[in-house]
């Protein structure tokens, strides 16, 4: 079994850099390494619920990436938040964003952002996005197999254009030109498939990202809230909009006459109890 | 009896089949969650956790914001203290409330007592709302797989504006900045009454913006108070009494309330 | 976690409120596989008969499983003693129907709404002029999986944001309600709760059951 | 004993059902990932959702007869489902029986042997029947669950025979008799207010008042445990009971919004309505 | 190290405090397992001027924590500056000690009473959970005790009859404790003056008229 | 008795198309003593004649007319034997009610149910039928007084009065000369004692009738001897 360093007061740093943040200097009442197999087992015992859940996708098209997620956040079943904001804005050219653990997620791409920005220092330029992307790859590998969970997308713009990545908790660091990661995911893989153009018009770009992350909100009981759209330009990003899911999204989309008749009583098909004798009666009657 | 309950229809001999479309999405099983050899044989293992329960809440007007929590201190069906509080101001315009473990909840408030002595000296001034908030994230996250059991909200004002806001937690850090928020074993019950009224949340056909009605500081503690007591009559963790803590301009300002003992 | 119980493998609610000489059920309409929303069309609330309406939570296969044995038992009971059943003989055969199957049951939580006739003592339900003069009394009950029969004269509810719904009754519901009323705060209480729960949603009814009739409503309901 | 059970209609006859029990173990296994039954959790976790009673009873004998009592709260796991249920049964006129436990199992098994009581005293054509008979009764029914049937009776009545008696019944069937005695998650509590404040040859006034005191101990103390006090006391032979529903509140709500809330007609966005108007008909005529 | 499993242990520990003092009560027993073990150990022990701790739980970790705080009266001794840390402040160093064993996963399994000059009662758990209190019971007392300590509890209450209402509890935790003993040990230690630890003694008035009236 | 094949224990129809063995049956019951019920406007009342086997049986211990629920009362003409098996029944069918609805069970419920269990023996194989006639009073559902009577055949019928066993003709013409729709309970008493007072072998005491009413409260009570003196006393 891998042996936890960040338990250890003497971490085993790779880069002279890591070891400023995830551990801390008032983290004494720690315990031993050897004990991290019992640790885990009591971690996972005690009845502690972590933010989950999630839509996001993000796609490159002509203009850019377009990057779309919902902002619910569910801790089992009961909606923990919302308005999770499931984008996390790294730096004006690079964005991140958020599946899985919410935690581990914001914070470490708050991290990232940091080094990003450190890189600028050092380097007099912007980090790429492969870069970028390598550098969370890269720390997270490091606690491969301690518990983090984080689906996460790196778009960002860089000297070789819109550049997107995939990097997960296991250290996996993917390039691609269209991603969703969430539960629900493969409702908005569908969406997407059927209409992605590489040739598309921002508008329709991020009305595609809008339909797609809808979908997923629709099917997904883990996913919902709001729709959030970002545009990824060579100028950096923009935020195109914000429109509530559950309501005003499915008006539009799909809109209830599909699922409620012009009346309502559902009383009406079923036999009618004692009016249904004395109907009978009547009519009878009436003959 | 018709059925006389033998031994074998009881515990019926051993049923087994191949995965059912029935079963969920297979989730990997985690390197680390692998028992050691004799995790197996030993029954239960004493555990580092403990729910002490209780509820917390916070919310957030235009020129003020409440920090509520119950006093009751529980330990499965008994109750060792009635009055154990989950509130902890940090600055004169920042209070935290934590419910969950007792022992977490004191090392956390220490802790972050300590940190915010330690920017005092440094800074010569206070930390400000959404840097108390982020440290806050950081201190929980630091203890990411050995996690703070507390479930925190943090409530507080804009030192410039005197807005309020506020801040609801998971348990490793995770934030949101919020109008309003409920945590702690009462969450599932007052947090869906704290949205229906304080932000209109269901009143669909309204507008987004004007959806909210803003509250007076009366109102809204009217409000917190009958969540609590509604919470108290449902959920068996929380009671005994309501602390509250109103953070204005003028300051801070604590009430106590009594509720249900049993 | 709510994946591995049976109760809320599919998802749903039902609630029930007691108003002056009144009463209401709603519930959601969503169907599930878990995560997966199936349908919103899910129907969870039988009516038995005009004063009378029995809400069923839980594993659907039990749930339609248990509404076609209810109306059967009720079906019986009107042909062999011909007259409907009053809302708490039909909470007994309810209860009786669940704790049968003590030690393996059927996953559903049961709600009963009805109007029941003030002095039962006095008047059958097929009195001739029962249904002008007479007063009713909201009757409201429900039981858990096993049975166990909870009468109460403000509110029972059963499904998976059970708590939340515990919340917003407790808080709103107040004694004395009109039919209007009624309907407003069942569903407030009912919608408050289902935006902070996953595994139910996705539409919702209200029925208010009064001594002239039933009004049903549809509500506008989160789709996600 | 197989008296009652012997109908096929009735459900609370005894005879359990158990068709479902293959079917049940397997969809919980699935819906764990477990496809393997015999290694899932043997105490399944719908079972968290039967409602159980909590619960503090308790009940003393003095020198005319008996007192029980109870409170009155029913959880749902960690939640309040019932805040004012009714926890000492009738048996017969001459006996109760409060019942902790699952709710559904206090209530159908009492009221199953109520009803083996009554043909018992038709049968032998007496007014009352002894107390020892229900003991007898409720302990084989639930010896023959083996504790699966999960009532913890408090069982106390007056008899000619043997004047009052008390009695605990253990879910596995097992038999108490004692001057005093408690059941359920607060009888620590109630027993420690027994133990303080018993003495020989009670009156009836501070026979209630002890167990008053018992019932509030476990309610203040324990958290499975609420609301208000139920008292019964049987006396006079079995020949005058006292059932002292809401005997006392001891805890009741502590605020209300004085304003209340008001939802204006209008709040709820409604998508479809239809109001169905009952037929009201003075004479039926069905017989042309 | 490592105690996850206590082998031989205390019973419950019950504190009152009064309008002239705490007094703190615990029996005399050391039970190894189902056997009355050692049956004369004392559970209340006085390593400073000013407070008494009593415990309950694993016996070896009780003494660890009563060697702790001796070394900590110790070195306050050498300081020679006559700065003692007051009741409270005890109370906070105990809660940090527990709480720093059970992060290591290495509790000591105790339940800790800590009764001082100035009225002070508090708890700490083997988790480090520490607070003060009117009426304090812990282990079986918790459920046992604390609910006649709680009702008998005035404000006005004085050291009499504070003893008089944990020696009763003794009596009644002996009647329904398996673990508990007649054997009891009071320590009386009021707001000003000198602290009193009583030696081992046998409870009185003890009452068994109920074995007449089982069948 | 005409042909043999039908004449035996099985009940088999006779060429003629009768049940021989109803027909003896009704016989046993009209060699019954008598019983006779009336309906009143607000309760009913069933009395029975208790002819003892031998003077020297001891009348307390004998009882004729028994309570099912509450208030249902039931009472026969026939063999004394069959009767207690269907009390027994009653008392069953009507406790499984009451666990299944939880409310009591209606008499014409009760009635139904035991017309079942009567029928059924006259079509099962190696039984014979019950041969006793009963008659049940208690209220139906309609919070109306009832009175039945049940026939080995398992027929049912209400009436608003009537009688069955050994002096069935008489107390039935009797009563029909008496009977007034509007008739008070106490005066259904009376008339009940009266009826059975014609025809009575001996001195009629309250050692030797039972009387059974059920009245507005919806109880049934199989009244004391003292009871009864007393209404002997009040039709003297």
């Amino acid at each position: 079994m891998r042996s936890p360093h960040f338990l250890d007061r003497t971490f085993a740093v790779h880069d002279h850099q890591a070891d400023r943040l995830p551990t801390h200097p008032l983290h004494s009442a720690a315990p031993a390494a050897s004990q991290w197999t019992q640790l885990q087992e009591a971690v996972a015992a005690a009845p502690i619920r972590f933010l989950h859940g999630t839509t996001t996708l993000a796609f490159v098209f002509q203009h850019g990436i377009i990057v779309a997620v919902d902002s619910r956040a569910s801790m089992g079943q009961y909606i923990g938040s919302g308005s999770v904001r499931k984008i996390i804005e790294i730096n004006p050219y690079l964005l991140g964003t958020m599946a899985g653990g919410a935690a581990d997620c914001s914070f470490w791409e708050r991290y990232l952002g940091m080094r990003c920005r450190l890189y600028e220092l050092e380097h007099k330029e912007r980090i790429s996005v492969a870069a970028a992307s390598k550098l969370l790859a890269n720390i997270v590998y490091r606690y491969k197999g301690m518990g983090l969970s984080m689906g996460t997308m790196i778009a960002g713009w860089d000297k070789t254009g819109p550049q997107l990545y995939y990097v997960d908790n296991d250290g996996t660091r993917l390039h691609g030109k269209r991603f969703s990661v969430g539960s629900g995911s493969t409702f908005a893989y569908g969406v997407l498939d059927q209409e992605y153009q590489w040739d598309m018009e921002p508008a329709a770009a991020a009305e595609l990202g809008r339909r797609a992350v809808f979908h997923a909100t629709h099917r997904d009981a883990f996913s919902g809230g709001y729709i959030n759209v970002y545009h990824v330009r060579a100028d950096g990003w923009v935020n195109l909009s914000h429109d509530d899911s559950g309501i005003a999204k499915f008006r539009e989309y799909i809109g209830y006459e599909r699922y409620v008749k012009k009346t309502a009583a559902i009383t009406q098909e079923r036999p009618r109890e004692v009016e249904g004798e004395v109907r009978e009666a009547q009519e009878r009657m009436a003959i | 009896m018709d059925r006389p309950l033998s031994h074998s229809s009881f515990l019926p001999p051993l049923f087994s089949s191949a995965p059912h479309p029935l079963s969920p999405p297979h989730s990997v099983p985690h390197p680390s969650a692998a028992p050691s050899v004799n995790a197996a044989e030993r029954p239960a293992r004493w555990s580092p956790y403990q729910d002490n329960g209780g509820t917390v809440v916070a919310l957030a007007g235009r020129d003020y914001a409440i920090v509520a929590a119950d006093t009751r201190f529980s330990v499965s069906f008994s109750i060792p203290t009635r009055e154990f509080t989950k509130i902890t101001q940090l600055t004169d315009r920042v209070v935290l409330a934590s419910a969950g473990m007792g022992a977490d909840r004191q090392y956390l408030h220490k802790m972050l007592h300590t940190r915010l002595a330690m920017y005092r000296h440094q800074h010569q001034r206070d930390m400000s709302l959404p840097a108390a908030a982020q440290m806050l994230s950081n201190t929980l996250y630091s203890r990411r797989f050995f996690p703070i059991y507390a479930f925190n909200v943090l409530g507080g004002i804009d030192s410039a504006t005197g807005e309020g806001f506020v801040y609801g937690y998971d348990a490793i850090g995770s934030h949101e900045q919020l109008k309003v928020v409920c945590s702690g074993s009462g969450q599932a019950i007052v947090q869906p009454v704290l949205d229906q009224q304080f932000s209109g949340r269901q009143r669909y056909s309204v507008p987004d913006a004007e959806r909210a009605p803003s509250l007076t500081l009366e109102q809204a503690t009217a409000l917190v108070r009958d969540a609590f007591a509604s919470a108290t009559e449902r959920d068996i963790h929380t009671g005994d009494a309501l602390e509250m803590w109103q953070i204005t301009a003028a300051g801070v300002r604590q009430t106590r309330y009594e509720l249900r003992k049993d | 976690m709510s994946g591995s119980n049976p109760l809320h493998y599919n998802g749903g609610v039902v609630l029930s409120m007691a108003g002056d000489n009144c009463v209401s059920i709603a519930s959601d309409h969503r169907f599930g596989m878990s995560q997966l929303t199936l349908a919103c069309d899910a129907q969870r609330i039988e009516p038995l008969h005009d004063r009378l309406c029995v809400g069923l939570a839980g594993l659907a296969t039990d749930c339609t499983t248990l509404a076609e044995r209810f109306r059967y038992k009720h079906n019986m009971y009107r042909l062999r003693e011909k007259r409907v059943m009053r809302p708490r003989t039909f909470a007994a055969v309810a209860s009786s129907t669940l704790y049968e199957k003590r030690f393996a049951p059927y996953f559903t939580e049961v709600v009963i709404a009805g109007l029941e006739l003030e002095e039962d003592g006095k008047r059958g339900t097929s009195g001739a002029d029962a249904m002008t003069d007479a007063v009713y009394r909201p009757y409201v009950c429900s039981m858990d999986l096993l049975g166990a029969l909870m009468v109460t004269d403000n509110f029972a509810l059963a499904g998976t944001c059970a708590e939340s719904l515990y919340g917003t009754c407790e808080t709103f519901w107040q004694p004395g309600l009109d039919p209007d009323a009624l309907f407003e705060v069942t569903a407030q209480s009912l919608l408050a709760a289902l935006d902070r729960d996953c595994m139910s949603g996705w539409g919702a009814v209200v029925h208010v059951l009064t001594p002239e009739g039933i009004t049903t409503r549809e509500l506008e309901a989160r789709m996600d | 004993m197989s008296s009652s059970s012997s109908s096929s209609k009735g459900g609370n006859g005894g005879g359990f059902n158990f068709d479902h029990h293959l079917r049940n173990q397997w969809i919980t296994a699935c819906l764990q990932g477990n496809a393997d039954a015999s290694t899932t959790d043997p105490v399944p976790n719908y079972a968290r959702h039967a409602r159980k009673t909590g619960t503090t009873i308790a009940g003393v004998q003095y020198v005319g007869g008996v007192v029980l009592g109870a409170d009155t709260r029913a959880t749902e796991d960690t939640v309040v489902a019932d805040k004012n249920c009714e926890k000492i049964h009738y048996l017969a006129s001459n006996m109760y029986c409060c019942g902790a436990g699952t709710a559904a199992d206090t209530e159908a098994t009492t009221r199953l042997i109520a009803s083996q009581l009554e043909l018992h005293r038709q049968a032998v054509g007496r007014a009352r029947v002894p107390v020892v008979a229900a003991v007898n009764m409720l302990k084989r029914h639930l010896f023959r669950y083996q504790g699966y049937v999960s009532a913890a009776l408090v069982l106390g009545g007056v008899d000619e025979w043997h004047g009052p008696s008390l009695y605990t019944i253990y879910p596995h069937g097992s038999v108490d008799q004692l001057p005093y005695v408690s059941m359920g998650s607060g009888s620590l509590a109630a027993m420690a207010v027994f133990e303080a404040g018993w003495r020989e040859q009670l009156s009836e006034a501070d026979a209630r008042q002890l167990v008053y005191e018992a019932i509030t101990a476990g309610i203040e103390n324990d958290l499975g445990s609420g609301s208000n006090v139920d008292l019964c006391v049987i006396k006079d032979g079995g020949r005058t009971v006292e059932y002292l529903r809401g005997y006392a509140q001891e805890q009741v709500r502590t605020y209300r919004k004085p304003d209340g809330y008001a939802f204006p007609k209008g709040t709820t966005a409604v998508l479809a309505e239809d109001f169905r108007k009952y037929v009201q008909v003075r004479k039926v005529v069905s017989d042309l | 190290m490592h105690t996850t499993e206590p082998i031989v242990t205390g019973a419950s520990v019950l504190g009152i405090q009064c309008v002239d003092g705490v007094v703190l009560g615990c029996d005399t027993l050391a039970s190894y397992g189902s056997l009355a073990r050692f049956q004369r150990v004392r559970r209340i022990v006085q390593p400073g001027a000013d407070w008494v701790l009593g415990g309950g739980g694993e016996y070896s970790d009780l003494q660890e924590v009563a060697r702790l705080l001796e070394t900590m009266v110790t070195r306050e001794y050498c300081q020679e500056d006559g700065v003692v840390r007051a009741p409270r402040a005890v109370h906070r160093y105990l809660a940090r000690v527990m709480y720093q064993r059970r992060s290591r996963l290495d509790p000591l399994f105790n339940s800790l009473v800590l009764a001082g000059r100035g009225r002070f009662l508090g708890v700490v758990d083997m988790y480090g959970t520490a607070f003060e209190s009117h009426v304090v019971a812990t282990g079986f007392g918790s459920l046992l005790a604390l609910p006649l300590l709680r009702k008998a509890w005035r404000p006005d209450m004085r050291m009499e009859e504070g003893a008089a209402c944990v020696e009763h509890c003794l009596r009644v935790l002996f009647y329904r404790d398996c673990r508990a003993l007649s054997s009891v040990q009071l320590a009386r230690v009021p707001a000003e003056g000198a602290i009193e630890v009583s030696e081992p003694y046998e409870l009185g008035e003890l009452q068994w008229h109920v074995a007449q009236t089982v069948a | 008795m005409a042909d043999t094949a039908s004449s035996f224990s099985l009940t088999v129809f006779s060429s003629s198309g009768k049940l021989n063995q109803l027909e003896y049956a009704l016989k046993a019951v009209n060699a019954g003593a008598t019983s006779l019920g009336i309906r009143a406007k607000n309760g009913c009342v069933i009395a029975t004649e208790k002819r003892l086997p031998s003077a020297l049986a001891d009348d307390a211990t004998i009882r004729k007319v028994e309570s099912v629920t509450e208030g249902i009362g039931m009472v026969y003409a026939g063999m004394g034997p069959d009767y207690r098996l269907l009390v027994q029944k009653a008392r069953k069918v009507a406790q499984t009610y009451y666990q299944t609805f939880r409310e009591p069970m209606p008499l014409a419920q009760l009635v139904r149910e035991l017309a079942t269990v009567m029928q059924e023996f006259t079509q099962s194989g190696g039984v014979r039928p019950f041969g006793c006639s009963l008659l049940l009073v208690g209220y139906d559902a309609e919070e109306e007084p009832q009175l039945a009577q049940v026939d080995p055949s398992g027929s049912f019928f209400f009436w608003k009065a009537s009688a069955i066993g050994k002096n069935m003709v008489n107390a039935k013409t009797f009563l029909e000369k008496r009977y007034q729709d509007d008739v008070e309970l106490e005066d259904a008493v009376h008339m009940a004692v009266l009826t059975l007072k014609e025809g009575f072998e001996g001195k009629i005491t309250e050692r030797n009738i039972e009387i059974g009413i059920v009245g507005p409260d919806r109880r049934f009570v199989a009244l004391r001897p003292a009871a009864i003196r007393d209404y002997l006393g009040e039709v003297e």
